[in-house]
């Protein structure tokens, strides 16, 4: 069977994450990077999934794990190297580093929960501007700790908003697993408010454009708030070296590697295909990065529009 | 005559006609109530669906605020109590004043947060606060407060439709029934307007010679110093200046040091506690120009909290007395007429 | 059949709450008080019938509401009238005034939500310390509204803590109404974390001593939070002159004031004896505070215990 | 070497031990990762029962440290980056702060809030701010910063075990490898420690003339106003005292006003932005006791957010140059011996 386009795409989105984040945690430790990261290693077919379905004007609102978000969203990978790397060719002009990315409709902040009433308000006047756009909000499961949480689901529910809650379970919060962070059920957090919501256990990244799609559909058509539970895992530290988890615990997760999952839907000559093309992509994107100018003092700007 | 709250009300009844994209939102605003201090009466009756009531979450509105004027909107948002700021700290310092500047320029935030602060009226410590210096000198927020002179919707209409910017915009209790001043009519004192978007007056006593005194206020203390600028002329024969400022941080020197250019001698005037204050930026802002030609001082409240009952209220906040000896400490000779 | 004590003390109790707070609607036009209040008309049985349930030393925390959970505590009455009108001899010695008693084991807060990881933070401490001391903390409707109050939920069942939520729901934050505030179901809001719950819509105090018997012997029991959900309505206005709400809802709900409703067991005599009873005790109490020396600020302390 | 970081955590672990009250709670904290910065690795270890970690609920766990305060334990809270301090601002100064003054001193709460603040580890602008101006001047918090000195340990344990009221505790992320200096052995300098519980240290170059500048600095910055000491004195002859606070609100002026009746001239140094800063208050204190004989300036950060790449950030805050221009600047006369 010859590959289908769209698994083709999938892949494709899945690779260059996967190999974007890799390299960038094999150039931390040279010193090529400044600051800090969080990569979106293992959990891929989440944000490809999902984002698979959204269309053009509406509103991704990501977290401190943005990477993959903001390249499944259609973000320049130059742009993103370039930012982690400090360059004035950077999505942000090395303002932002790597955690609070924004281009387009793609806003990523690194106070956890902070966004999620960023992410209602922009519903709020998605719905009022009346074009049918939505908003796509993710968040970890060590973000369910956050009252603010609580009062952005509240308000999306109550005024019948469309957005929809992505939550990433990777079972962790840095190095808190779940059971040490969470009291209850993580399902009872929505529908408590009356949101709806589907639940699922996998890596595959067609089910998740399932999902995403009934999600997107779900608060497209005007029914108010959705939320989707994804339960997934990062094979990567939480940043750089920081991993406390049991490597038999990861080499478990790993074992639902989402890539080769899908990487199977493709006929062994395309995947490599893909692959090389890929590597191609990435390696560019660091080597233009790393030539580009570094981000120049001379252009900041005021913070305000003026005093007066 | 028309009160500073008659005046703010108008003002955004203006600007919700005046352009779709004001939205108002805050804790009980709907009529009949019409917000706690209600500065929003009549608003949802004439604009039903602009107007939002909302549950009780202080940070979670002013981050809808955030995302809507993320998208184009210019949304206001009323705290009901300027004591409640704190839970609204966040959105506030690490959002809505850092996102324009965080994506290089790509968007802005024309977000109003409206808010009552002040004492005086009894409310007790976590309802009669003066919190604002908290919020100063957080790098793409303006803070900008209220007074009973000239314009107060005017003021209120700048924030809303012309500030680009997230505005912290603080309105003391005691001056929604206050009468608004005219600046040309100010009975036994002359007013300058200087500035433009946030201005800032200049007051004296009519026919006063030439200052030798700059005090410094905003909001309600503008009337305690007033107060107290009549009081240092008649019984003191010390004529001083009263600079009033509308936008609180950041602070724009100009005006502030022209004054002590002339006078030499500032002292600065606040509800809260002066410590680590408006003042405290004013007198540091005057004492690095005129270094070692200024005489400066500090009026604000005990560093306490603000109690409830009246006589203990009264003995915490600063009043025209603290501001007198304030003045005649400051060593301040007669003025030469 | 004869008064038995319990009903008589509870008839009491109720009758001291219900003429406290309408002597202080009826005296604050009066100019007699300064500042604000929130009375408890309509919502008695809650507070007397859950306290009723408490040990010595257990943990009251309340909120702006406070002055019929002080009162059913059993804090002074003569302190609390003294504290309304700013007297030296105030519960706080007019520091705090009607939003911010504290007394004992009692804590009240004008910060909605603010007050429950305070809750929360003394259950660890008693479960620490072993006693058997337990918690209960009061919260309104609108309460829920707030983020705070789901990181306080989240925790007190984490850590399984001896803490009873006792959310009385009379239908309204101020002047609006619950469907305008909340969205899905109040119970999920506990249920979410695991928290067990009661919830009636009741204004009979013998039926709020059993839920509340219930709750507290839970939590003491060691098994971890409870929850109890009261409905019931507050009969005045939210603090003095704001009442919006349509009068025939109010006097729908008068019907089943809480005090009629437990008066009734009562043998005539008894109860005219408890009315006259508490008559006096309320205005000898507002008497002796009228009387009091004010609140003297040569008595005002410095906040911090010393520079260094 | 001993490091701030190693005596930090040794002053944990000697609090720990010495009182069953100490409760150490935060994000992240248990072994064998021990929190972001490892202030608390081993603590765990060592003391099971004692040690909580958190749900990421900044707010909720101050608020739980509030609680066990009041009920006589004496917490320990860890927030894991000094920017999320805004999410905890309500419980810092809505309840810890006001709570025993509140109740008519009936009840205490001995809690210590510890975070590091500060940047130069390029972690952007959510995660590399100085807030800690923001928490100054509330009535009832006291705000202490450690620095390299002396006794970082003794400086904790006397948050922890001896202050009956809350404590900030500020920690500089660049503080954490840092080696203790101790104030005998400061090789170029000379230094001296007064006050008791959050001393004030006051430094000088080794056999330099009397001093003609003040300079002022906590923290992290104590390094770079070091710096710019010897190079004040080295290169342009003009010879500063260095005053270092570990106490930052209430500011105890003695101290401050002890050096510079000396001196008559004040250099602020933080690592803020100064609008409305720490800075700002020590500047205002001067002026109002010492008046026309002061000159006075402060160096901070540019007043804008905290970019994330490096030779942004490097611009936007205070560096030794910054330091060496403004004392320049304050047209100090070369030092006559
Ligand atoms: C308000 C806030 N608190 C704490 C942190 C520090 N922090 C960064 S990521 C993280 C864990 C987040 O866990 P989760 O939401 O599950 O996302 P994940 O990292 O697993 O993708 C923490 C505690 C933060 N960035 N913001
Ligand atoms: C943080 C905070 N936000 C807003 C208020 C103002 N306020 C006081 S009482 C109240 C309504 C509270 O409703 P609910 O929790 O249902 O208690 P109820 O008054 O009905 O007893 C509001 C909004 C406050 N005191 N604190
Ligand atoms: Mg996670
Ligand atoms: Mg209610």
């Amino acid at each position: 069977m010859p590959t289908s386009a769209a698994d083709f795409e999938l892949y494709r989105q899945m690779q260059r994450i996967r190999r974007f984040e890799e390299t960038v945690l094999e150039a931390f430790p040279r010193g090529e990077f400044y600051g800090t990261t969080h990569t979106y290693v293992g959990q891929e077919a989440n944000a490809v999934g999902v984002l698979s379905g959204i269309a053009d004007g509406d509103v991704v609102v990501s977290n401190h794990r943005c990477h993959g978000h903001f390249l499944a969203y259609g973000g320049s990978m130059d742009a993103l190297a370039a930012e982690l790397m400090g360059r004035q060719t950077g999505v942000c002009g090395g303002r932002s580093g790597s955690q609070h990315i924004q281009w387009k409709d793609f806003y990523a902040n690194g106070i956890l929960g902070g966004t999620l009433p960023l992410a209602v308000g922009m519903a709020l006047s998605e719905k009022r501007a009346g074009l049918g756009r939505v908003v796509i909000a993710f968040l970890g499961d060590g973000t369910l700790g956050e009252g603010i949480t609580y009062e952005s689901l509240n308000m999306a529910a109550l005024w019948g908003l469309p957005v929809a809650f992505i939550l990433e379970d990777n079972r962790y919060a840095q190095t808190t697993p779940l059971r040490l962070n969470l009291a209850g059920e993580m399902a009872g957090r929505f529908t408590a408010f009356g949101i709806p919501l589907v639940e699922a256990d996998t890596t595959d990244v067609l089910e998740i454009q399932a999902i995403g799609e009934k999600a997107i559909s779900h608060v497209r058509s005007g029914a108010g708030p959705f939320a989707t539970i994804l339960h997934t895992y990062r094979f990567a530290p939480h940043s750089k070296g920081d991993d406390t988890r049991d490597p038999a615990e990861v080499a478990h997760y790993r074992e639902r590697d989402p890539l080769p999952l899908q990487g199977r839907r493709l006929d062994e000559a395309t995947r490599r295909d893909v692959e090389k093309i890929v590597e191609t992509e990435v390696e560019e994107a660091f080597r233009r990065a790393a030539g580009a100018p570094p981000a120049d003092p001379s252009r900041l700007t005021e913070p305000l529009s003026g005093y007066a | 005559m028309t009160t500073v709250l008659d005046e703010l009300r108008q003002s955004l009844h203006g600007c919700m006609q005046e352009s779709e994209q004001v939205i108002f939102l805050g804790e009980d605003v709907l009529d009949p109530y019409g917000g706690a201090f209600k500065a929003a009466r009549g608003l949802s009756t004439a604009y039903p669906a602009r107007v939002i009531t909302t549950p009780v979450s202080e940070a979670g509105i002013v981050g809808i605020g955030v995302g809507m004027a993320l998208r184009g909107l210019r949304p206001v948002v009323e705290i009901m109590f300027g004591d409640f700021l704190t839970l609204a700290a966040d959105q506030l310092i690490n959002h809505a004043a850092k996102l324009r500047w965080m994506s290089n320029d790509q968007v802005q935030v024309p977000l109003v947060v409206r808010t009552p602060m002040g004492g005086r009226r009894g409310y007790g410590p976590t309802h009669s606060q003066t919190l604002e210096k908290h919020f100063l000198g957080v790098p793409g927020l303006r803070v900008v407060a209220v007074c009973d002179l000239d314009d107060p919707g005017g003021l209120l209409r700048s924030a809303i439709m012309e500030d680009d910017d997230p505005v912290l915009f603080v309105e003391h209790k005691l001056l929604y029934p206050a009468a608004v001043q005219s600046l040309h009519d100010l009975g036994e004192f002359d007013g300058h307007r200087s500035g433009t978007r946030y201005p800032v007056y200049s007051i004296r006593v009519v026919g006063a010679p030439n200052p030798v005194l700059t005090l410094a206020a905003y909001g309600h203390m503008t009337d305690l110093a007033r107060k107290a600028l009549l009081r240092l002329a008649y019984e003191h024969e010390i004529f001083g200046e009263l600079v009033i400022f509308t936008q609180l941080s950041p602070v724009d020197p100009a005006p502030l040091l022209e004054s002590v250019s002339r006078t030499r001698r500032l002292l600065t005037v606040e509800e809260a506690s002066v410590a680590a204050g408006w003042g405290a930026e004013l007198v540091a802002i005057a004492a690095e120009r005129f270094g070692p030609d200024l005489r400066a001082g500090r009026v604000g409240a005990r560093q306490m909290p603000v109690p409830a009952a009246g006589p203990l209220e009264e003995a915490v906040l600063p009043g025209v007395e603290d501001i007198l000896r304030a003045a005649l400490n400051l060593g301040v000779a007669t003025s030469s007429r």
